[in-house]
């Protein structure tokens, strides 16, 4: 079974093709047989795959699987595939959760126009992201890595008709590019001095001699493991969406809702994530950036939380709570504990999956209407929707006994074990502000009474179930995740964090650092998970009291006029979009425009000008000698003899 | 005396001979032209004047000299005065290369009875002759009337057709001497006892027609052809002026006929007889002056028998018969030249 | 005694080319011409080349000039009006003229060391003024330029003729009977061919008539 | 048999030369232009047999000779021009034959 490893990505590749291509003149069952039906083959393909893993026993327990040279000389880079513990958790949530959202949108995009396109370009999305995930070197990663960018802008410009979804979609593509940009200069220095980008060529030689590459200053006057590793995390910034380049991802909601659920909850979102722990090695050797990812995660975690507090719009919530969270996987990487990244990585991918389907399915019913000022009272016309929303919310926010609690204790077990209490208190802080947020949103949604148009409350109606049995998995997902790896303290004893122990081997620790993190008393992290409940618990009730009931909307406000300078902040976001357009973009409009009227048409255009106009001078100029007389020609013809005469003469 | 001055002065000594023979042709061919015209149209001719018409010539003379001499109105007076002037030069200059007798020896020194003797006889001859064309343009172009323009461009035209045939003519008779000098071609005859008018008898033709045609005279007299164009190019000119063309005319015609008689009938020698000394330069000059004068009879003979050409026939004539005969003449000479016949 | 004669012909020569550059009538300018060519080929005897100087009367003074002077009357060139160009130019042009030649003459002379004196030439030898020499040379050394000079002539011949030759249809053959009728002929050279009039075949006799009524 | 040096017959030659150019540069006369050109061809002819004097060698006088040929080509080809010109444009006066105006 493990032979077809390489068709996983090449299936919804298939598909993408015979919808794109063909799919002009299928009916719309064709098309979405064939839409959803490519993922549904890969899942099970991948399930099979990874149940021969599971169960064979490889060298290094990774399965690398060859199929050409893709390029030959000094750059030789194999089109191989590689299946180990690590892309094995990734290749599940990606397929699993690509699936659902495949079988989602049917239902949700069922009545737009641009159908056939939409799954083309989702199935394009899918073998891009299964290609990033199951690249045996860092050039295949990256061209899934480039092939999930350029699906989130056609997907997310999905609606070109319209005004504000192109101008996202560029905006998204261009500052994933900057990122990528630095990703290309990490991959760089590493054939520089590696002469291959293979992981099994490049990360066990690194392992092997650490002084190789802590030693000389290599690049900005750091080391090359820190060169490389800060490349490689502002590539992540980009594509994950942490602090300076998250501005995408608010703006990428423009897209269809299953998109955002598909691309900016599960999976592209985490490709940064994977791809820091895949180069794990790569950032044990490198301290300082590893710190500075982690303060990065963190800032961003709670800078996030802090916007979603006063937005309106139940998609821009939902974003900032995914980059708050993306936050929190970084933090945990920075930190060393790349399993519990990972782990989160998973948990996150379902309970926000969840949370974007519900907010779609509410979308869906109320006819296109995103504000949540608009909405309430649903949960009458809607409860499956609710009750699975409900449930997701509860899973973000941390309450103990669902998958978000168990991976976020991890965390912020990991945070304070490291000692770094400051980055545990940041943490403990945004958990406390997920939960209220989350629950705002709830409120405002499902509870008190309508405050949308009558007619819209006249087409309330429950989604078909194509949508909501999704959501149900999601749910039970959401709720079981957690389970997969539970810390050794709530284990009574029994080593249940399987998790953990899966990614074992994938985290190397290179010779000279003291492994794993030294753990502090039982009874001080016994503590420690009260507090976190605690806190979540609290930020549940609190935004019960200011949005519970039906007067939810009113206090709100109230609470807004309390601190009108700081709610003015929060839902400008900070203001960070105008401030990157002030000190960015209106520069470089300006360079670009100096350049186009002062060097384009000035020096160029000028230059070819003279040019011409020279030439003409000089054909006036000669005109005149041809007087038509003959006699001047003689004359010149005089002239010229005496000249010679004189040349010869000297 | 010196070297040089001895030779300047037998040279004078020798023009002034054939000046004074040459100066004399004009007269006496005038009463022979007459006499002979009239002989042949049955009449009697000038018999009043002295015995059969002698002092004709005198008469006509004297008349030339006493006539008014009127120029026309608007003629270009220098051109027109010079013309006629110009004509007598080729007439007394190119005789200087004509051989008349052998060498005699004064007082020790050798000298060679011919005026010029440059090795580039002949050719100096033609080159002069061809020199006379610009009087007769000169003429025709001053007197500033239609006709004689016409005779003038007529004459210059002939005259440079023919010029062709006659040098080629000439130069066929070279070939086997190997030399422009003339004493050499007479030396030649003599040797061979041969006269080159036999082996080169199509030469001797087309020189014959071609010395008639550079003269003017008669078959191809068109440029003062009375009946068209009045008298050519010297119907302006009056008494004394029209006396020089007049005898201009004549004296080409001798020296032509010397130079023909020296190229084709052996020029002073006669044949198998050696002239040697005084008295051998005497009957040299005899015999050369005799011969002249049959050639000078045969001259007026033709011109009071043929017709008048008409232009065209004679361009035609000039360019399409003459030039070609003299040209295969020539190739003929060298071939048997290089054969060894001649 | 030599040199009394290059000194009088050199001046001779020198005042007619003066004459054949200043004298308005192309006549008086072509009979000059003429002298400038007799005394230039005196020179030329007198430089041990009679041949060359003969054949210099013979063939430019007796055929070319005479060419000049057949189509001078031919086209009935006036007296050329001395150019309007007004006396302060002229008397610039003559200073340039001037300054051109003296700056030439002082090169050449001063410049290059040539003084006006120079060597007496060689004695005279009898090859150089023999024409056996000159004849040997003419037909071995340069028998390749004789024969393209040959040919140069028959070209120019041809072209000569071609260029000056009226179109066919309006020469008129001497045994065409004239008609009083026929249109009189303006132009010296004959009029310019007249698109009406038929080819030579047809006897300008029905020609014309045709044209009376046409 | 000459005693002159050949120096005053380049002087000579070089004059002439110069009174044809300015001839041929100032006449307005198509055929007063010939005329200066045929000139200036005679000077040239005069110096090629002065040198062929001064060094007794052959080549100067058969140049002269071919120089005579292509005068002769040159003059009839010119002449005949010079008759279509005028059988075209009434004049060969150079100054109104400037069709090729620039």
């Amino acid at each position: 079974m493990l032979e077809l490893l390489w068709l996983i990505p090449i299936l919804p590749l298939a598909g993408a093709a015979v919808n794109g291509l063909l799919g002009r003149k299928f009916p719309k069952a064709l098309v979405t047989a064939v839409g959803v039906g490519a993922p549904l083959a890969t899942l099970l393909l991948a399930l099979g795959c990874l149940w021969h893993y599971a169960h064979g026993s490889f060298p290094g327990n990774a399965y690398e699987q060859v199929k050409y040279a893709w390029t030959t000389g000094d750059l030789a880079i194999p089109a191989g595939f590689l299946l180990d513990r690590l892309s094995a958790v990734m290749l599940f949530i990606v397929t699993f959760v690509g699936f659902l959202i495949h079988v989602y949108s049917a239902g949700y995009m069922g009545h737009e126009e641009g159908y056939r396109r939409y799954f083309a370009y989702l199935n394009l999305f899918m073998s891009a992201m299964l290609m990033l995930v199951l690249g045996n070197n860092y050039l295949v990663m990256f061209v899934g890595w480039e092939g999930v960018g350029l699906c989130s802008y056609l997907l997310i410009g999905f609606y070109y008709d319209q005004l504000i979804p192109p101008a996202a979609g560029k905006k998204a593509f261009i500052v994933n590019r900057i990122g990528d940009f630095a990703f290309l200069l990490g991959m760089f220095a590493l054939f520089a001095n590696f002469g291959s980008l293979t992981y099994h060529d490049v990360l066990p030689k690194i392992a092997a001699n650490p002084g190789l590459v802590t030693a000389s200053a290599y690049g900005l006057g750091l080391p090359l493991a820190s060169f490389v590793a800060l490349c490689f995390f502002i590539g992540a910034m980009g594509k994950s969406a942490q602090i300076p380049l998250y501005v995408w991802l608010p703006d990428a909601m423009a897209g269809p809702t299953p998109v955002s659920a598909l691309i900016h909850a599960a999976t592209m979102v985490t490709a940064g994530v994977y791809m820091v722990v895949r180069s794990n090695v790569i950032y044990q050797l490198a301290p300082g950036v590893s710190l500075f990812v982690a303060i990065i995660g963190a800032s961003t975690a709670i800078f996030a939380a802090t916007i979603a507090l006063a937005q309106t719009d139940i998609k821009k919530v939902l974003a900032y709570s995914t980059v708050s969270q993306l936050g929190y996987m970084f933090l945990a990487a920075g930190l060393g504990a790349y399993s519990a990244a990972l782990f989160h990585v998973m948990t996150h991918a379902f309970f926000k999956a969840l949370l974007f389907l519900g907010s779609g399915s509410v979308i869906h019913a109320m006819g296109g209407e995103q504000d949540m000022t608009k909405m309430g009272g649903l949960r009458k016309h809607m409860p499956s929707t609710f009750i699975t929303y409900v449930i997701g919310a509860l899973a973000i926010a941390g309450v103990p006994g669902l998958a978000g609690f168990f991976s976020k204790d991890e965390i912020l077990h990991a945070a304070a074990g490291s000692g770094h209490w400051v980055l545990w208190a940041v943490g403990l802080i945004t958990a406390g502000l997920t939960a209220f947020y989350m629950f705002r949103s709830v409120y405002l949604t499902f509870f008190g009474h309508f405050r949308g148009t009558h007619e819209q409350e006249h087409h309330l109606h429950e989604s078909p179930p194509s949508m909501t049995v999704p959501l149900w998995i999601l749910a039970v997902g959401a709720v079981v995740a957690g389970y997969v790896g539970v810390p050794k303290l709530l284990s009574f004893g029994r080593d249940l964090n399987w998790f953990h122990h899966w990614l074992e081997p994938v985290i190397a620790v290179p010779q000279g650092i003291e492994a794993g993190e030294h753990n502090i008393g039982t009874g001080v992290e016994l503590m420690l998970v009260l507090i976190t409940s605690l806190v979540a618990i609290a930020g549940i009730v609190f935004a019960w009291q200011t949005y519970g009931g039906d007067k939810g909307l009113t206090k709100g406000r109230a609470w807004a006029e309390r601190f009108p300078l700081l709610h003015r902040l929060l839902l400008n976001k900070w203001y960070v979009d105008e401030i990157y357009d002030a000190l960015i973009v209106r520069p470089l409009a300006m360079i670009s425009r100096f350049f186009w009227k002062v060097v384009d048409t000035f020096v160029i255009d000028g230059a070819i000008n003279a040019g011409a106009f020279l030439t003409e001078l000089t054909g006036d100029v000669g005109r005149f000698s041809t007087t038509g007389n003959v006699r001047n020609y003689a004359l010149y013809f005089f002239l010229g003899v005496i000249l010679l005469f004189w040349w010869i003469a000297f | 005396m010196s070297a040089g001055t001895a030779d300047f002065v037998a040279s004078l000594v020798k023009y002034g001979l054939m000046f004074a023979v040459f100066i004399n042709v004009a007269p006496i061919m005038n009463w022979v032209e007459r006499r002979a015209c009239a002989y042949i149209q049955d009449r009697p001719g000038p018999n009043r004047l002295g015995p059969l018409g002698l002092f004709q010539p005198l008469a006509d003379a004297l008349k030339f000299m006493f006539k008014e001499d009127v120029t026309p109105a608007l003629a270009d007076k220098p051109l027109y005065l010079m013309a006629p002037a110009l004509a007598l030069l080729p007439a007394f200059t190119t005789f200087v290369v004509i051989p008349f007798g052998p060498d005699i020896v004064v007082n020790g020194r050798t000298v060679p009875l011919v005026v010029a003797n440059v090795a580039t006889g002949v050719l100096l001859f033609l080159a002069i002759s061809s020199l006379g064309v610009y009087s007769l343009v000169m003429a025709g172009y001053a007197s500033n009337n239609k006709f004689s323009l016409l005779g003038a461009v007529r004459a210059s035209a002939q005259l440079i057709s023919y010029e062709l045939a006659l040098t080629l003519a000439v130069l066929a008779v070279l070939i086997p001497v190997g030399s422009f000098h003339l004493s050499d071609i007479v030396a030649y005859q003599q040797a061979h006892h041969l006269w080159n008018f036999i082996p080169q008898f199509i030469g001797f033709m087309v020189f014959l027609i071609a010395s008639f045609a550079e003269t003017n005279r008669l078959p191809f007299d068109l440029p003062e052809a009375e009946s068209e164009l009045v008298a050519g190019f010297h119907t302006e000119y009056g008494a004394m002026r029209f006396a020089l063309f007049f005898q201009a005319e004549y004296t080409n015609m001798a020296a032509l006929s010397a130079l023909g008689v020296t190229l084709y009938f052996g020029g002073w020698t006669l044949p198998f007889v050696h002239l040697s000394g005084w008295l051998g330069a005497a009957v040299g000059l005899a015999t050369l002056l005799a011969k002249v004068g049959i050639c000078m009879a045969f001259f007026v003979w033709i011109r009071w028998t043929f017709p008048r050409f008409r232009y065209d026939q004679l361009m035609r004539l000039g360019w399409k018969i003459l030039l070609p005969l003299a040209i295969l003449n020539l190739i003929v000479v060298a071939a048997m030249t290089l054969a060894g016949w001649l | 005694m030599e040199t009394v004669i290059f000194f009088l012909f050199a001046a001779l020569a020198i005042g007619s080319a003066i004459v054949v550059v200043t004298h308005r009538s192309p006549i008086y300018a072509t009979l000059s011409l003429v002298l400038t060519l007799f005394s230039m080929a005196v020179l030329f005897v007198l430089l041990g080349a009679p041949f060359v100087g003969v054949l210099q009367i013979l063939v430019y003074a007796g055929a070319i000039v005479v060419l000049f002077l057949f189509v001078i009357m031919l086209l009935n060139v006036q007296k050329e009006e001395n150019a309007h160009v007004d006396r302060g130019v002229q008397l610039w042009i003559a200073i340039l003229g001037a300054v051109v030649f003296l700056g030439l003459f002082w090169l050449a002379f001063w410049r290059t060391g040539l003084r006006i004196g120079g060597p007496a030439p060689a004695r005279l030898t009898e090859d150089l003024v023999g024409l056996k020499g000159l004849a040997t040379a003419l037909f071995t050394d340069y028998l390749l330029p004789f024969e393209i000079v040959g040919l140069l002539l028959l070209v120019a011949v041809i072209g000569a003729t071609v260029a000056a030759r009226r179109s066919d249809s309006e020469t008129v053959r001497p045994d065409d009977d004239f008609v009083s009728g026929d249109e009189p002929r303006t132009d010296p050279l004959r009029s310019l061919p007249d698109p009406h009039r038929t080819s030579v075949a047809e006897p300008a006799y029905s020609s014309s008539k045709r044209e009376a009524h046409s | 048999m000459s005693s002159v040096p050949i120096s005053w017959y380049l002087l000579l030659s070089a004059v002439l030369f110069g009174i044809g150019a300015i001839g041929a540069l100032t006449r307005r006369n198509g055929i007063s232009i010939f005329l200066s050109v045929e000139l200036m061809l005679n000077a040239g002819n005069l110096t090629l047999i002065a040198y062929a004097r001064q060094w007794n060698d052959h080549t100067g006088q058969l140049i002269v000779f071919f120089v005579m040929a292509v005068a002769a080509a040159e003059a009839a080809v010119g002449l005949a021009l010079f008759i279509a010109v005028f059988r075209q444009r009434r004049t060969i006066d150079v100054n109104r034959l400037n069709l090729l105006q620039g």
